[in-house]
Parts: C-alpha cells; structure tokens; sequence
C-alpha cells in the first residue's frame, strides 16, 4: 500500500517533469525571432500545410509520450519490490498475456495512424500543386546555387544570378531543382520543405511567400567540404518592386567611371584574373579594353573555359552588388544584415540594395577566401587563393562594388 | 552429421521417406532434355521477328520470362532436390528470391524504370569531370 | 518465416539420438541453402542495375560513349551454346551426386570431372566473347554504364562458376585421399545448381530480351 | 555416425598419437593450446568468441566515443575553429560508421555467439570454425577501416557516402576506398556469422525447444540474423559498384555518363533500413529477458512480442525509401513508402506495451540491469515517436538531414540499442565472467548515462526544428542554435564520464573478485532460461548433458510450480535443476589458426586494391593457403587423436558427445564448399559460402 501512494506522488511529479520540459521545448521552437531557419514559422502556403499536418502529428505523439513516460514511473514505483518481499512466497500472479489487450493495442494504434494517413496523403498531394506558376531554373554547385530566369519563356536564359534568388510575392514558384556536381539540397524552411539537387535530373519544389522579405536556406544534403556553411537566400518583393529588380537585372551594368582608377584597374585585374571562372555579361578572358557589357548572360560560360571544373563554373558577377549576401550566401554584402541570417530581417528587401556596402567581408574574402570557407581549389572545388597585392585588393573591390 | 549415409544411424530411421534423396538418373536425364526443349524454344525468339513479324515482341517477352521461371523451377525442384527435401529450405530460398524480386523491384519501379527506362528529364550532363590525377 | 520448421520439431519428439538436428537437415545443407538465400539478393542487385542502365547511354545525347550499348553486339547463337553447356553440367553433377550416393566413387569422380570439364568451358565460352566485346566491338568495361554494368554482372556470374570449378577440382582431390560423404557432393552441388539457375536468369532477362 | 565403443575420454588421451607423425597432412594439424593468448587466438569456442567480439567492440566504442566527443566539442560554441571542416567531415563520417558497424552490431553479435547456444541448449554454434573466421574477418576489416586515419585521413562521405560526392573526382582522398573495400570485408565476416548463427537456431536446438518455446532473445537474434543474411548482399552490391567506380574508373554513379546517383540511394537504404532493426531487435531481445526476470513474472504475450519481431523484420524490407523523401523520387513512390513506415510504427508500439504489462502487477527489483531495461522502454519510445512524426512524407521534407533526424535516431540507437546492450552487459556479466559487476558503480553509470544521454540528445529535437542542418562542421552566434549546442556538449562530456565509470566499475569488480573470489552460482538472478542452468562462468563444454525442453522458459518451470490455487510456489532448489559442470567427457570441438589466416590476407588484399595491385598478391596467396589449409585440417583432435577420415565418422562418442563430435564432422563437409569460396583474390569481393 505504501507503494500505492507513493506511485500517486512520483507520477504526478514524472507529469509536472515532462509536461516542463514539453514546455521549455515548445516556447523555445515557437520563437521565430533570430531564428532564420526555423521549421515551425512559416511565411508561405507550403510550408503552412506542413505545418498544418505536423503539429497534430506532433500533439498525438506528444500525448502518447507524456502517457507512456507517466505510465513507466508509475509502474515503477507502483511495483517495485519491498524489502521484506520474500522469494517463492510473496510472488505476482503469473499473467501469461491477454489476446484481447494486445489485438485492441495493435488495432487502435494502427486505427489513429490511418486516420493521420489521410492527412498525409492530402498534404503531400499538394505539394505539388501550383498556380500560374513562375520557373527558376537553380543549379547547385560546390558550395554556392546558381539561378537562372527565363522570363519569356523562350528558351533563351535572361538572368543567371547565385545564391539570393529574388521572386514577387503571392505568385507560385516553381524551383526547377538541378545540380552541376554532387548531391545538393534546396531548401528555404519558411517557405517549403527541402528537395535534393541531383545530378542528371531536375527536380521541382514549388513554394510561395506572402510577406516581402529575405527567407534564408541552407543545403542540407551532405555536399562535401564546405556543406556547413552553403547558404542561400531567397528575396520576396512586392510585385512592383519585383519589376524594378528584372529590369535592373536585365540591363548591363554601367562601366566603371572613367575618373575612378582604382575601379577601372580593377576591371582590367577582373578580366585577366577572375573571368576565367566567374562571369560579367559580355567580358572575357579575350576581350580588352575599352570593355563592352551585354545584357544578357552566357549560359555555358563555363563550358567554354579550359580549365577541369570539378563543381561547374563559378557565380556570375554581373550585378554583383545587387545581392544581399555574397560568398554563397555566407556573409552580408551590406552592413545592417547578419552573417547567420538571424534577427528579423524579413523586412529589409530593397529591390536595388542602396546601404553601405561591407567592403571588409570582399576584402578578407579576396585576401584569403579559404579562411571564410574551407575550399579544396586544388581539386578545382571553390576559389583559389591568388596572392593579391593589398593594392590589387583595393582596386578589385572598387570595381566590384561598381556592379550593381 | 545427419547426412543421409547409411553410416548415419539415427536420421535414416526417422526421415527416410521425406529424405530420400532425388530422382533416377533416367529422371534427371528427362529433366535435362525438357531443359534442352525449353531452351531452343527460347533461343528461338530470337528469330520470332522474322517469322511472325515485329507484333509478336510482346508475346516473345511473355513466352521468355515463362519460359525462364520453368526452367528455373525445374532445376531448383529437380536436380536441387527441392522436390524431396524438407519444405525449410524450400521456404528459406524461396524467401530470398521473393525478397530480392520485391525490393528491386520496387526500386526499379521507383526510378521509372518501365515508363522510360529509367531517365526522369536529364538536364544537360553537366561538364566532363577533370582528368583525375589526385588518386589512382 | 515464424512457423518454419515448428512441425518438423513436433514430430521428431525427443530422439535417443541427439545428435539429430532440430530440423533433420543436416547443418552444411541448411547452410548452404541460406547462403544460396542470401546471394539471391546479390546477383537481384546486379541484374536491376544492368537492367536499369542497358539502354541509358544511347538514350541521352551528348555522353561519352553513348550510343554503343552491348546488347547490340550479343551473338545469340554462340551464348546458347555455352549456356547449354552450362545447362549440361548441370546435369553431370546431379549424376554424379547420384553417383555417390550409390556409393559409387569411380562414376562420381567421372561425373565431377565432367563437371568442371563443362564448367571450364562455359568460363572459356564467357572469355572468348569478352574478348570480342572488346577488341572488335569496342565495348570496354569503362566504356559507359551500360558496358560497365554488363561485365561487372556477368564478370560476377563467372566468379562464381570458376569458383564453382576450384571447388569441384577440390573435390575430386579430395576424393582421392578420404572417403566422401555423399552430401558433401551434394552441397558443393547445390551451389552448382545455383549458378546455372543463375544464368538461366541471366540468360532469358540479358541475352535474349533486348 | 556410428557409435563405437571408445568413449570420448580414450580418444583425448591420444591412444593414437603416433600416428600424426604418418598423418600426410602432419602440416596441417590443429594447434591445441588451451591457455594463454594462444588458446584466444585458434580458439572456436563460441564462448570465447562472443568475449572478444565485445572487447573488440568495446574498443571501438571508445574510439567512436572520441570522436563523437570531437564533434560535440567542436560543436559547443559557434564559429570554432577546433576542428578543419575537412577534418570535422572525417570525424562525423567515421564516428557514424564505426558506431554502425563496430560497435553496435558487433556488440549484439558478442551477445548472439556467447548466448544463442546456451539458451538454446547446444554445445556451441554449428560451424564453430566459421565463428572464429567470422570473426577475425570483421576484426581485420574494422581495424582495415580505422587504418584509413593512418594513411591519408579517413572517408568523408557521410556514413550513408552519396554518391557522386563519394567518387575520386569529389574526394579524391583514400579514405571512401577504405570505407568500400572495409565495410565489404565487413560484410563478408557478417555474412558468415549470419549464416552460421542462423543455422545454429533452426539445427541445434535442444530436443523439444520447439521455435515457439525460444526465449525472447534468441528470436530477437534469429530475425535479426535473417535480415542480415538477406540485406548484406544488397550493400556488397552498392560497395562493389562504389568500388568499380573509384578504383577502376567506371561510372555507375556518374550523371555525365548516364549512370544515377538515385541506384546509390536505393541499394544503400534497401540495406540500410533493416539494418536499423539489426541493430535494434537484439536490445529489445535483452529486455524481454531482462524485464521478466526481475518482474517475476513471464514475458506478456509471447507470440505477441514474437510476432511483433517478425512484422518489423518483415515490413523493414518495404520502407526504405522513407529516408529518400527529400531527394526527389515520384510522387508514388513518396506515398506508397510513407504509407507503409506509418505502419511499421504499430508493431514497435506492441512491443513497448507488452513491456509495460510485463511489468503490470510485477514485484521489480531495480538493479542495474533492469534500470537500463526499464531506461530503454521510455527512450526508445522517444525514438519512435519522433520516427512516426517523419513517416509524414511533407513533414519529413523539413525535418530530414537536420539535428531532428539526429536526435531520433540517437534516440533509437543510444536510447534504444546501446541502453539494451549495457543492460545485458549488467544482466550476464557473472554468467560470461563470474563475477558481477558492482551495482552502486552501476546505478552511478546508469544514471550518468541517462542524463548525459538525454542533455545530449533531448535539444537536439528543437534543434533541429529551430532548422539547425545535420552535419555541419560549424554554425554562427546569431542562427539562435548556441544555447542548446552548448547543453548538448555538456551532455555528451557526462555521457564520457559514465563511460568511463562503466571501465572503473569492470576493473574494480575483477580486482575485487580477485581478491575474495565470491561464487555468484548459476543462476544469480532466480532467472528463467537455460544458459542459468550452467555454473558461472560457463564451462567450456556448455551443458554436462542437453537438457530436454518441455516448455517456454524451461528453467524457470523447473524451479517453480503452482499450487492448488494458481499460486506460484518453488518446486525445486535451483541447486538441484542446475547443472554442475562437471562433465569432463565432452568431445570439443579443436582449434585452428585457419580462420586468422584467412582473415589476415583480407586486409592486405583491401591494401592492395587501394595502394597497388601487386600488393594483393601475397594476400591472395594467404587467401587460398588458408583455405586449403582449412580444407585439409583434420577434423577435430589435434595430434591426430584418432586418425580416421573425418568423413568417416568410425569413432564417435556417445550420448551427449555425439554431437560435440558431429560438429566438427561437420566442418569437415562443410569446409570443402566453404574453402573454395574464398579462391582466388577477385571472389574476395562477394560473400561466398566460407566452410
């Protein structure tokens, strides 16, 4: 009997434990702030259907926990064996089994389980499902994405731009997933759920944001090397905004002011140093001053080039400073944004990014890219250390900073 | 141990009918020239084009892959003594192959391997990979 | 798989003599048997990897080596002659299990070298047409995956007939210095049996279904 | 076999010992040390064998440990620099492979070889020389595998190594060549315990253990060894595949030339998905022994636990493609596989219900066994509820390949696995070394344990739903991801410590029965199945004489009975129904240095297909020495004892003996299939039939 009271008083302190931490877990994932990549804040109708079929999922399991780990103390403090209990004399009554018990605990788990099956089948048949849909073609690369924007449709690539992909907000996106090396993962968590970027296929993950923004994304297929810090971004503008974006895309960049030395060397060090690997629409490794930009990008680039690429060609750099981020989405490119994508910065999406640039995130990026990202350039995977001058340094990032 | 000589004293007793191993070599040699007939009648699809035109492809595959599980019974039954022996091992190898006829193809039906042998939309391939130097 | 053997137990009761197994098979014959189990999975594997990269190549343009698929090149005729003569030995070595069985070692021995006889030939049937493959079709193991595919399961295939063949070889040694049992021949068989099975898979689902 | 008249302590005396002197094949005969580290080394006993798989594995356990440590280390503040993130990918990479295929399985096969026999009341396994190979092959290619950290750095392609990151072209190292070639050695070690463990279960039973009166345990082991038997042969395949491509540059995993990454996926996660239930049926077995015994009570619902067993070793064949939700498979197929994993949750949760009713109405005595038994039922119900929670194929697409994923399958394998282990470990300690281990050092191990696991583990869930990515070398302060990092470093520190207070606990336990050696008798725990039946430790010879089995939980139904009103009452001392080992005419089966050799010339071949090729060469001549060498080996007693043909059974023991001596005829017949399987180097690649 002392058992019997004392399992009512440990059982409710298991219950006063568990539903404790059930809650420490559940206020520390309901807080999107500063949280970027969070699963269980979502911005768009994909990720809110998920949403929808997980969290009774989770209040089921979370149910079944609480009555199982309440039950086991109970159980254990209930029966466990007194000391003056003796062997052969105070025994249990041998209960071999109860055919009823186990077939209705068979039958009304797997009864729940159907009924959640129902919901499942729902949700992941609309996971598909898009409206009038705008394609984006995005190819992962070790370690950065490239996107490409045929705009009219006819086959010819307009834009071709890495890491922030910048969509209009209320319209569905269809992500035409592909990769150009290894195994990749797209995945924004705001808006949808992952899908891999497979080698010799395309895959598509449709999602659609509802509130402007920058949602932030991480690959998550295990990708090699510098896999932990391959982001990427996607940018929801209002659908004027949005405009604005394709149409400065869309236009070559402005040359360099002819006053500006330190930009026009640069240029000239771009051409001989960066161009055979990273494009700017109309310049390459050939041509020689004066430069002449195009308007419209060279999808096989890279194929062109002579050089063993072992993770296909490197970002376009067109309109370089047209990006939020740069370094495969890893570090801002303007100041006020944060390197890990926290805070709430869903506000900040200006179509043309008019604040102050990180100059200092270029320059350490420039002087030693293997000390932001681990890279392996030997075997062709990320970008080289080139031993640039502190002088080559300053005149890169101020023509690099002119492409906007 | 066990085994079916006359050495093996307890055995022979008590599994003798359900034991005794295999057919005659006249029954073997029976097997062997229906194996034979079956087998020229598969080779023969090959040819089956020709003869009964390009429509009779289909009924050709049928006739191969019926042709084959006979074939594959009949030795498996016959001269693997699945016939005689006791039904464990009959369920233990059978068993396997259901395993590994199921799981593959469930995998080759996964990577639509009947609607297009096995391509989904190939994007471009992308550039050839380096030379490789770094190992041998 | 729960009721596998559960009346054979029954029925034996408690024999007198233990050394009976629980299922009155004998534990090389069980064994081998769930070996045999075991490597369905393995040449299952293999076949669907042909079968899913046979025609890949030359169905996708631009790659390297991409419209040579080796079925094209497959002589018919020639391949069911060395599968008719792995069929054969098949033959043979039920004969000479027989044989032993009979207690008739000489016949046995016979059979066993006829056996690897036709075994030898098959191996040397398999190299000769991969021979041609190579050297006059220019079907090369890295050629594509087709190719690649095709060797690796057909070069997996003939491992085990020539190790098929060591173990017959053995066999007919050992038969030689001690007494056989009859269902060591019989095992070895077994694993026999099991690559001509084999091949009447691979035979039909990779020669003769284009 | 015909029985003669010699009894089996006339032909250990060697009346024909000069004779091995005329024995042609005087070369080959068996070693016979019965102490010292060579009697280790030639051993077959399955006894022995079972102890050095677990020190073995407890080895790499620790070396595992290490490198969890690593990871967690690194881990503990964002942006640490500790670890390079090339380095961190090896650390990750080896620590899950060789907590998958050194430890864990391995541990459970300690379990299987030391406990299968005794509790089916056999002598020992059925091919007692295809044990030692077993496991010599699975030492050689673990300690094969972890020489890659010697010789340029170790794989780095993620325990599940997609394909293409895994080919030369994308990680041009060594280290993906040793993970090929090491897990195929591996394998080929499992493959043959499996077979072997797998006959030992349907043939050596003792007379009247009908399959429906095996313990809980031993059925546990039996699916899980059927499931290997059927799912090695699937990753052979993918490793061989992997193997072509890297050292003999083909292309099956290289979109360029038409090959498909998705193959990798599928073959490995076909073997990958039972492979989970390989690791985790042998610890649900150790409980429903565990529990029952210090419940007092049988195990409820037999056939239901039975059932069970076999419904998720039989459904783990239809979901494997639930960890492939995310990569782009049809839609079908993402239905029809998340269909079923919902289901196989149904008879996980049978399992943990009948635990809990086992217990219902029990008198539990806590010891530590049972604190880890009982600890086990609540953590892998975590586990699996957290599973049921990604069988949602769209909820999957968030939380796969992040810390969720980590902490659930920790769950099931820490909270699930290993916490069954230790509790066996605890359980049959004085069984396997007579002597227990100390219980106040092992309440202090469990609880560590228990916390630290759970610290470690627990915020690994809102990790990974905060969106925290698996496998990342690093991660920044303003992701939100720190707080809980730093908890889950804390935790993974306590779990070292409870490791470590485990290793104390070992070595004070043997000093203290060194000094005042205790007798803990045989059966310790009033427990139910045979292997209490024998003195502890267990002798050589297993079972004076085989016991007769009437009924499920035969030594149980021994010691007690039920009086006129259903009560149960003692019938018996367990001195009187337990066995005292004295029987010294028992006809073991003899050792042999075969196995090592043979197993030896595995790794040089592995070395050599990596590094260069002539360097095979001596393993292959080792290869097929050692199989000759087995093949010619006499059959059992060395100095050639009794010199008959060992396919001639002229001379056998009686009664108990018989099949002690029918054993190592077996071999004999068995050999000469297995021999020849390992041949020439090339058919070390798939898994024959080793005698």
């Amino acid at each position: 009997m002392r058992n019997k009271r004392s399992a009512t008083i440990w059982t409710g302190i298991a219950l006063v434990v568990v539903l404790f931490f059930g809650w420490l877990l559940v206020r520390d994932i309901g807080l999107p702030g500063g949280r970027a990549l969070t699963t269980l804040s979502p911005q768009g109708p994909k990720a809110q259907e998920i949403q929808n079929l997980i969290i009774p999922v989770f209040l089921v399991a979370g149910l079944v926990f609480v009555l199982v780990q309440v039950g086991l103390v109970w159980l254990v403090v209930r029966f466990r064996r007194h000391k003056d209990d003796r062997d052969g004399v105070d025994e249990p009554e041998q209960v071999h089994g109860n055919t009823k018990l186990e077939i209705g605990w068979t039958i009304v788990p797997a009864a729940v389980l159907a009924v959640l099956a129902v919901f499942n089948v729902q949700t992941t048949l609309a996971m598909d499902n898009a409206d009038d849909p705008l394609e984006i073609t995005v190819i992962g690369n070790q370690w950065w994405w490239e996107y490409r924007y045929d705009l009219e449709g006819d086959g010819v690539v307009d834009i071709i731009t890495a890491n922030d992909a910048a969509i209009p907000v209320g319209r569905d996106i269809v992500f035409k997933i592909q990769s150009n090396d290894v195994i990749h993962s797209f995945w924004i968590p705001a808006l949808a759920g992952k899908m891999d970027a497979v080698p010799g296929r395309t895959h598509q993950r449709v999602m659609r944001a509802d509130e402007p923004g920058i949602y932030q994304g991480q690959c998550t297929e295990y990708c090699g090397l510098s896999h932990g810090v391959m982001r990427m971004q996607v940018t929801a503008y209002e659908p004027d905004d949005y405009d604005t974006w394709i149409e400065a895309m869309t236009t070559a960049p402005a040359q360099p002011d002819p006053d500006d030395e330190l930009a026009i060397a640069g240029q000239e060090l771009f051409v001989t140093q960066c161009s055979f690997c990273h494009q700017v629409n109309g310049l390459d490794p050939n041509s020689s001053a004066p430069f002449e930009y195009s308007d419209l990008p060279d999808p096989d680039y890279g194929a062109s080039i002579d050089i063993p690429l072992a993770s296909g060609n490197a970002p376009n750099m067109t309109h370089f400073m047209m990006r939020p981020y740069m370094v495969g989405g890893l570090l801002p490119a303007y100041e006020g944004l944060s390197r890990g994508g926290g805070g709430d910065q869903r506000t900040v999406a200006e179509p043309i990014p008019s604040g102050t640039p990180e100059e200092n995130n270029l320059k350490q990026w420039l002087r030693e890219p293997e000390s932001i990202k681990p890279m392996n350039p030997d075997n062709n995977q990320g970008m080289p250390n080139y031993n640039l001058t502190e002088e080559q340094i300053e005149q890169l990032t101020a023509y690099l900073l002119t492409l906007k | 141990m066990s085994t079916e000589t006359s050495t093996t004293k307890g055995s022979d007793d008590l599994e003798h009918e359900e034991h005794t191993h295999g057919g005659t070599d006249k029954q073997y040699f029976q097997i062997f020239w229906i194996l034979v007939v079956l087998t020229a009648l598969e080779v023969s699809t090959e040819w089956w084009d020709e003869w009964f035109g390009e429509g009779s492809r289909p009924i050709a595959v049928f006739v191969l892959i019926t042709l084959m599980i006979i074939k594959f019974f009949l030795v498996a039954s016959y001269f693997m003594h699945l016939k005689w022996d006791t039904p464990i091992l009959k369920r233990i190898f059978y068993f396997g192959m259901i395993v590994a006829i199921a799981v593959y193809l469930i995998a080759m039906t996964s990577m639509n391997f009947w609607t297009d042998s096995g391509t989904t939309e190939f994007n471009d391939p992308p550039p050839a990979p380096p030379p490789v130097e770094a190992s041998d | 798989m729960g009721d596998l053997m559960y009346e054979e137990v029954e029925d034996l009761e408690f024999p007198d003599d233990i050394h009976v197994t629980s299922t009155g098979i004998s534990n090389e014959k069980l064994g081998m048997w769930v070996y045999l189990a075991s490597d369905c999975l393995l040449f299952g594997g293999m076949i669907s990897t042909y079968l899913i990269y046979k025609n890949r190549p030359a169905q996708i343009e631009g790659l390297e080596g991409g419209d040579i698929i080796p079925s094209q090149f497959f002589d018919i005729p020639f391949t069911s002659m060395t599968s008719f003569i792995l069929l054969m030995s098949s033959l043979t070595m039920v004969l000479s299990v027989n044989a032993i069985m009979r207690g008739d070692m000489v016949r046995m021995r016979l059979w066993l070298v006829a056996t690897t006889v036709l075994g030898s030939m098959f191996l040397a049937g398999q190299a000769y047409e991969f021979t041609i493959f190579y050297f006059d079709d220019g079907l090369g193991f890295t050629t594509n995956v087709a190719t690649s595919a095709f060797y690796a399961l057909t070069g997996l295939h003939g491992v085990h007939v020539l190790i098929g063949v060591i173990m017959l070889l053995t066999m007919v040694g050992i038969s030689y210095r001690r007494k056989m049992h009859a269902e060591a021949v019989e095992v070895v068989g077994l694993y026999w049996h099991f690559v001509d099975i084999v091949w009447v898979v691979i035979f039909t689902v990779v020669y003769l279904i284009p | 076999m015909a029985i003669t008249e010699q009894t089996p302590l006339e032909l250990t005396t060697g009346e024909d010992r000069t004779s091995s002197a005329g024995d042609p094949m005087g070369v080959f005969a068996r070693p016979r040390a019965n102490t010292g580290w060579r009697s280790w080394v030639n051993t077959v006993d399955h006894k022995k064998i079972g102890i050095m798989y677990g020190v073995a594995s407890f080895f790499f356990f620790l070396v595992a440990g290490v490198e969890a440590l690593m990871i967690r280390t690194q881990l503990a503040v964002p942006g640490s620099q500790l670890l390079s993130a090339d380095l961190y990918n090896q650390v990750f990479t080896m620590h899950g492979v060789t907590m998958v295929f050194m430890v864990v399985m391995p541990l459970a096969a300690a379990f299987a070889n030391y406990l299968l026999p005794l509790q089916i009341g056999a002598r020992d396994v059925s091919f007692p020389r295809m044990n030692a190979l077993s496991l010599w092959i699975w030492l050689s290619g673990a300690i094969f595998f972890n020489t890659s950290w010697f010789l340029g750095g170790g794989a780095d392609g993620g325990w599940f190594n997609y394909a293409p990151n895994a080919s030369v072209t994308f990680s041009p190292g060594f280290g993906i060549d040793f993970y090929a070639i090491g897990l195929i050695i591996m394998g080929i070690g499992s493959t043959v315990s499996a077979v072997n463990l797998t006959v030992t279960v349907l043939n050596m039973r003792a007379p009247g253990m009908t399959l429906m009166k095996m313990p809980v345990f031993t059925w546990m082991m039996f699916i899980t060894q059927v499931l290997l038997v059927f799912a090695l042969p699937v990753i052979t395949v993918a490793l061989l595949l992997l193997s072509f491509d890297r050292i003999f540059d083909a292309a099956f995993f290289d979109a360029s030339k038409g090959g498909d990454p998705f193959l990798w996926q599928h073959l490995f996660w076909i073997f990958g998905h039972p492979e989970v239930y390989i690791m985790v049926l042998p610890a649900f077995g150790i409980v429903s022994e565990v529990i029952p015994v210090f419940s007092r009570k049988p195990i409820f619902g037999y056939p239901f636990m039975v059932g069970s067993g076999i419904a998720i070793g039989f459904m783990g064949w239809g979901v494997w493609a639930h960890h492939m939700f995310a990569s782009g498979m049809g839609q079908m197929s993402i239905l029809a596989f998340s269909l079923a994993t919902l289901f196989i949750a149904v008879p996980t949760g049978v399992k943990v219900l009948n635990w809990l009713a086992t217990m219902y109405g029990g008198r539990l005595r806590f010891n530590t066994a049972m604190l880890f038994s009982v600890a086990l039922v609540g953590m892998f119900t975590i586990g699996g509820l957290s599973g049921v929670s990604h069988a949602f194929a769209p909820a999957d697409t968030q939380q796969t390949d992040t810390y969720y994923i980590v902490a659930h399958f920790h769950y099931v394998l820490f909270g699930g696995a290993l916490l069954g282990l230790f509790s066996g470990m605890y359980f049959w300690w004085p069984k396997v070394f007579g002597h227990f281990l100390g219980e106040r050092l092992g309440k202090w191990h469990f609880w560590l344990t228990l916390i630290g696991f759970n610290l470690t583990f627990g915020p690994q869930h809102i990790l990974g739903l905060q969106g925290m990515m698996r496998r990342t070398y690093t991660y920044f302060d303003d992701q939100g991801f720190s707080t809980w990092n730093l908890v889950s470093t804390i935790g993974s520190y306590i779990i070292a410590i409870s490791v470590l207070v485990f290793m104390w606990n070992m070595g004070a336990s043997y000093r203290k029965h060194r000094r005042e050696r205790v007798d803990p008798g045989p059966d310790p725990w009033d427990a139910r199945s045979l292997e209490w039946m024998v003195p502890s430790p267990t002798p050589e010879h297993n079972f004076d004489e085989t016991p007769v089995v009437e009924e499920f939980d035969e030594f149980w139904h021994r010691k007690y009975g039920h009086d006129e009103n259903g009560r149960l009452v003692r019938i018996a001392k367990t001195s009187d129904v337990a066995q005292t080992g004295q029987n010294a005419n028992v006809h073991l089966p003899s050792p042999s240095y075969w196995p090592l050799v043979i197993a030896i010339s595995m790794p040089l071949i592995g070395y050599g297909l990596i590094f260069n090729l002539w360097w095979a060469v001596p393993g292959a001549i080792l290869l097929i020495a050692g199989c000759y060498g087995w093949v010619m080996e006499p059959s059992t007693d060395p100095a050639g004892g009794h010199h008959h043909d060992d396919h001639d059974p002229e001379a056998g023991p009686p009664d108990a003996a018989v099949a002690e001596l029918a054993k190592g005829e077996d071999l004999e017949t068995g050999m000469s299939n297995g021999t020849d399987d390992g041949g020439p180097e090339s058919s070390t690649t798939e898994e024959a039939p080793v005698g």
